[in-house]
């Protein structure tokens, strides 16, 4: 198996399904001839050509909306918003339309779309480089959100997402674009190239949308989180020495229902982690699941350790960044509970 | 330069009490207007933008060069025309009283702009598709689509093809070149936009046509649409119909300083024209054209159908409060029926009498079919859709949180 | 003191303010001549003048951005979204722009403007018309978010959020306009006007942002809600005959931390209930702040009763309308568990 | 009519590894297109909206009827405006510098479209308000802005206004006539229309001014402002900054079948005049003119200033992978300094000498600010900011759940 970064296994991804199926276009600000600011797509314009892989206009209601246009007149497009922090002129389209098309139409039209973005911070990108929207697209029904954490899983959800009958908002952490963090911003930086999720398989596959990933098994407590998180986790719990288990939700909407109350209750403790802004983010929904369904085995608090409630800060990213600091407190917190 | 700026607010020429004024209207002559190539850029035609392309004139005689696109249909397709513009009529005003009467929840009409939505439907073929509003409703009609489905969805009962998901009027159908209309105004037009890049993408011969209000030219969805039919030239048709209402809101305040809404496309670089949209023959003739320009891949074009919107806003709306009560009837185009009638009368294809005849049988057809559908249920007396449609469709495949929600409903 | 509807009391609020400070302003589309679609301006433009009260374009980007502007100005837009269904094309610009203005320029420059939208369902207008986005805007640092349930609140948060130095989403029950409404909609219309909570006082008055308030108290039992559920849970209650603790929240960002945690504790059980979509919405950050600050005192799990996860159905708007049964169904697990 | 459509899609004059070709740049004479009067209507300015004004012809001599608009500034003013300019290259050649050595996370540079902010901003007065862009740092530096603050900005250091809250260039300075800038591209064009309209409404006699980038105009905010500004009439000035890139983007896109984007505004009814951006004398004039249209009332002005994004998109860009290394050196209208220089030498108020030595002067300010303001902090040197900043202004007044995630940081 090829060792692959993220944008490489994404890049492959999106090879794979157009040389596969001739429906998938893929279109954004940046991604034709140049491939993309990340660089995502490089190449896929010289390999395809221009009807299928094009720039557009700076506007990403446009964006969204031709794909709606062209994914309900049966094509598959791949789409891609510059950052998820661009994604909002959109948001009408993918929640008012893109979502509710089959609905309203009672299955007489649907809305195959892809809408790749980054997410995330990590990379002094200040505020509008650096939001993690999840929560704003999975009180949506009628979308799917999924956020991979590794190159294998980046690749064959991104396979799944393109096969989806329905909208599918893809979200990719950037900071793990070229390779793991577990928050530590000054350590050396890590790659995908010598790491074992780095292995990228060739060709077609597909990891079910709607599944986690059990990132490590561990029966002490469990941590479900998504994203860089999952290592910032990993990283926390191998210093603290805890038995934990990490889930890896990467399907945020639909979320892994029995997995999650499954592991609760295996553990009785849990500890939620994201990226985003606290308040309304996804760990209340997580946490109002978790304690419904496990109220019986919960020997303590479900802790949330999340993003403050404020925009990311340029200077002071690593303030805001929940880091590795406050993950080991409140898993302290919630074992000694 | 001491004294300060002042806003500038647009007002209708004629309030509730006032005498309706339409005297700044200009009213070009019929005929006047030369055709347009097919494949003229949006530089030639500043004219036609700016000014209203009329065919049918005082005497209800087709006059001047757009006349010539009107050979294609013979008089039977206009007899078809009249008619539909009838059943369109007949339907909106059965289903007003109908939702009067407490059977329905609301109803939108087109009343005074059937010929748009009747007149372009005949230019279409199979396989095109319309982005409509809720208020092209003569494109189902004229396209023929079972009147049971039209009305089943007002009542929202076995015989509506969405099963109540959707308000009345806010169809769906596919098959007829319908697409499904959205209560969030302005998105279909870039669907429609869309849709054509799709059908060039994967060279299917067809077209789409999106469909807008004069008042909704205002959304973002708007500009969406023209610039990115402008960056990638589909064959799409961009309708505006300006009736001059935005429920209580003056079409001038869409408008602003600018001239018309056909001329906002010329500064994307796509060809706009204007059209009298109470003229059955004008509306036959432009959407031809049109229909020719886009299929034979000259580009998009944005056509103004210009009209007045002679009903309520909807069942909700009381449009006394906004203007003059009789302000529809002082429209200087008149009314789309009467003048087909007239032309049909004056070329000797029609009488009176017919006309009487054609007005009882649309209206025995609605009532007929009007009375079936009401036996399924309305909303005085409803035959319930079963609450677990509730879940059906929100995905293609039933994810489990949603098995769930639908075992706590009970169903 | 008068009865006034909620429709009324608001007009009030707007004129009481319009009399009070010269640079208040109102316009939305419809609110101007006509006085809006709900009427709640009818006769202002009358009163101040058109440069005071105004008609836009169907823009609902336009009818915020120029808001900011003029907020950022100095004045103090009111505007409406004629639908809350709407507001979606204004969602780039009241989340990037109105919420981070002050932050992000460090206080160089502020946005009070308040936003006004009717909300929630019961009146079939089908999914764009009955929508329910308030945990769209909770999750955004930087906006407030209230939601008045009674003439009486309306017109006081309605004030207050006209003097608030920041952004208020101000939504507004539109069931609950003309009277009070429990669930029952085969039961004969309630009025406002002989109702106590109808009772309004003239002039200025003012309901502070960040407190709730006691619908009624009770010992056995939290119900956490706001809006047209409020009266849905007390005809529940009430047929149930269960001494529970009705708080209504009506202001949703900031929440009013000590009154849920101090109702919780002293009831021990809780039911949270909104109109709005379940996955997501509000109830799972509510309920995360409940077990998290009251994880020892709970008896039960925390119930949720909402919206289904689906658009709002024209014809089957009472199988997604959380009535009195499925809250009685909910009060009553969680009183027997 | 059985063939299908294609798309068309936009492409530039050329790509990496191919000669620069501006062959299809239609360059007019300097001095030839007439003075606009104040209170011209959309209609009347189409030539002016598809041409271009140009002040400045090869010999560096001020020419035409536009030059007369130059009257009211001094030869003090165009050497002031020469070092703004200059200023504004060498803070962005060392900031380069200081990014790629690591010192701040990332920055945007303006070279070669420095004539347009530094022009414009001669000719606003106190309480007059920019609603810029990252790129329109010249607005700043020709507005006095102490060069502590800019630099502070960059560094995210004590001398930093925002204290760390913005990326680079993403300036605030509300007391320099200039709107916090931000990273949402396009958002700040409607604000600047709303601001005018509060100058109205509260008799202010101020104006306020919009900037967006050519790519930028593509954006449902562009459409926004305009349409807002077309209905109001709001004392308000609408730039577009055409320098002929968004990112990796060539202008094409945006502008799709437009003739130019000057020309979209006439559309909503906005008089637009394009000009020469790399003309200091004509950017002068011509904002002269704006400014005057704007404060005597006669409504909203769009400009679209033509340039040439000579440097890359930002410090994370690489524009060889794009277009021609040597494009910019190739643009026809030639450099915005070089030719300011070339001016004041022709009218024998400035001299190679006394550039290099002004040169000089430029870059030992600059060299001194930097030092005394590297050494408050850089990325890689940093002095923190107190992480309680994240929380402060978030409100006005912090509220309880605010409060415990800063205790929560401990701080
Ligand atoms: C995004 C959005 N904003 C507001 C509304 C409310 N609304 C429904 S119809 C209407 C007026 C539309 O006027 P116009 O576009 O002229 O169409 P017409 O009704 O005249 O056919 C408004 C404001 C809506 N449905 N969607
Ligand atoms: C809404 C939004 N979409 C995308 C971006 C990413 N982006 C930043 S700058 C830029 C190009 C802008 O080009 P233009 O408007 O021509 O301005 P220029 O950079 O040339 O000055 C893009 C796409 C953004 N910042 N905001
Ligand atoms: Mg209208
Ligand atoms: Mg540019």
């Amino acid at each position: 198996m090829a060792q692959l970064t993220m944008i490489e296994a994404l890049r492959d991804a999106m090879d794979v399904m157009l040389a596969r199926d001739p429906k998938v276009v893929i279109f954004g600000e940046d991604v034709g001839y140049f491939g993309g600011v990340f660089r995502c797509t490089s190449g896929l314009q010289k390999k395809y050509g221009e009807e299928r892989v094009f720039d557009t206009p700076i506007n990403e209601s446009a964006i969204v909306g031709l794909g709606i246009g062209m994914a309900a007149q049966g094509m598959k497009p791949c789409v891609e918003i510059q950052f998820a922090d661009y994604v909002y002129p959109a948001y009408d389209q993918i929640t008012q339309e893109a979502a509710r098309i089959r609905h309203r139409s009672n299955e007489q039209f649907s809305c195959p779309i892809v809408i790749r973005m980054p997410t995330g911070g990590g990379i002094f990108g200040g505020q509008t480089h650096s939001q993690s929207p999840e929560a704003l697209f999975t009180h949506v029904a009628g979308l799917k959100v999924v956020l991979p954490c590794t190159p294998h899983d980046a690749k064959g959800l991104l396979i799944s997402a393109m096969e989806d009958p329905d909208p599918v908002i893809f979200l990719e952490p950037k900071r793990l674009y070229n390779g793991p963090f577990n928050g530590d911003h000054k350590a050396p930086a890590q790659s995908w190239k010598n790491h074992a999720l780095g292995e990228v398989p060739e060709g077609h596959y597909s990891i079910p949308i709607g599944k986690a990933r059990v990132h490590r098994e561990g029966a002490a407590v469990t941590i479900l989180t998504y994203g860089t998180m999952v290592f910032v986790a990993e990283a926390a719990v191998n210093s603290l020495g805890i038995d934990a288990e990490i889930i890896d939700l990467r399907s945020l909407l639909p979320l892994d229902l029995e997995a999650i109350e499954e592991s609760v209750r295996k553990t009785g403790r849990c500890v939620v982690l994201h990226e985003a802004t606290k308040t309304s983010g996804l760990a209340g929904e997580i946490i109002a699941i978790v304690q419904e369904a496990c109220f019986y085995h919960l020997e303590a608090p479900v802790q949330r350790v999340t993003g403050w409630d404020a925009p990311y800060p340029h200077a002071l990213e690593w303030d805001y960044f929940p880091g590795q600091e406050r993950v080991s407190r409140a898993l302290k917190a919630v074992m000694e509970a | 330069m001491t004294s300060h700026c002042k806003l500038s607010f647009a007002h209708p020429p004629a309030r509730p009490g006032q005498t309706p004024d339409f005297s700044s209207v200009e009213i070009p002559k019929a005929g006047l207007l030369p055709v347009l190539p097919l494949d003229v850029t949006a530089a030639d035609c500043v004219e036609h933008a700016n000014s209203l392309i009329r065919v049918m004139d005082e005497n209800g005689e087709a006059v001047g060069p757009w006349a010539e696109f009107l050979t294609r249909f013979d008089v039977d397709t206009l007899r078809a025309g009249l008619r539909d513009m009838m059943m369109s009529r007949t339907i909106d005003m059965r289903m007003m009283n109908a939702q009067r009467q407490g059977k329905m929840s609301f109803y939108i009409q087109g009343v005074g702009e059937e010929a748009i939505a009747c007149g372009f439907q005949r230019c279409l073929k199979a396989g095109d598709m319309n982005f409509p509003t809720y208020r092209q409703q003569g494109l189902l009609i004229a396209g023929g689509y079972p009147l049971e489905m039209l009305l089943g969805q007002f009542y929202s009962n076995a015989f509506d093809p969405l099963q109540g998901r959707q308000l009345p009027t806010l169809h769906s159908a596919r098959d007829y070149g319908y697409f499904t209309v959205s209560g969030n105004l302005g998105t279909q037009y870039v669907h429609a936009v869309g849709w054509a890049m799709a059908n060039a993408l994967t060279q299917k011969d067809n077209i789409s046509i999106g469909w807008i209000g004069d008042g909704s030219t205002a959304s973002n969805d708007f500009h969406t649409a023209l610039l990115s039919a402008s960056s990638y030239s589909p064959p799409v048709i961009l309708n505006v119909v300006n009736n001059q209402w935005a429920i209580s809101t003056y079409t001038g305040v869409a408008k602003g300083r600018g001239r018309t809404y056909a001329a906002r496309a010329l500064g994307y670089g796509i060809p706009a024209i204007r059209v009298d949209g109470n003229d059955y023959l004008a509306v036959l003739a432009v959407s031809e054209w049109a229909t020719r320009r886009v299929r034979a891949d000259h580009g998009p074009v944005l056509i103004e159908w210009y009209t007045y919107r002679v009903g309520a806003h909807s069942s909700s709306d009381d449009p006394s409060a906004y203007r003059p009560r009789d302000e529809g009837k002082a429209w200087p185009f008149g009314d789309p029926i009467d003048r087909l009638k007239k032309h049909l009368i004056h070329i000797g294809e029609w009488s009176e009498q017919r006309h009487v005849q054609a007005e009882a049988e649309v209206l025995s057809t609605v009532v007929e079919v009007q009375k079936r559908v009401e036996a399924a249920g309305t909303m005085i007396d409803p035959k319930p859709i079963p609450g677990a449609t509730i879940f059906k469709g929100v995905y293609a495949e039933m994810p489990e949180h949603i098995r769930r929600q639908r075992q706590e409903l009970g169903v």
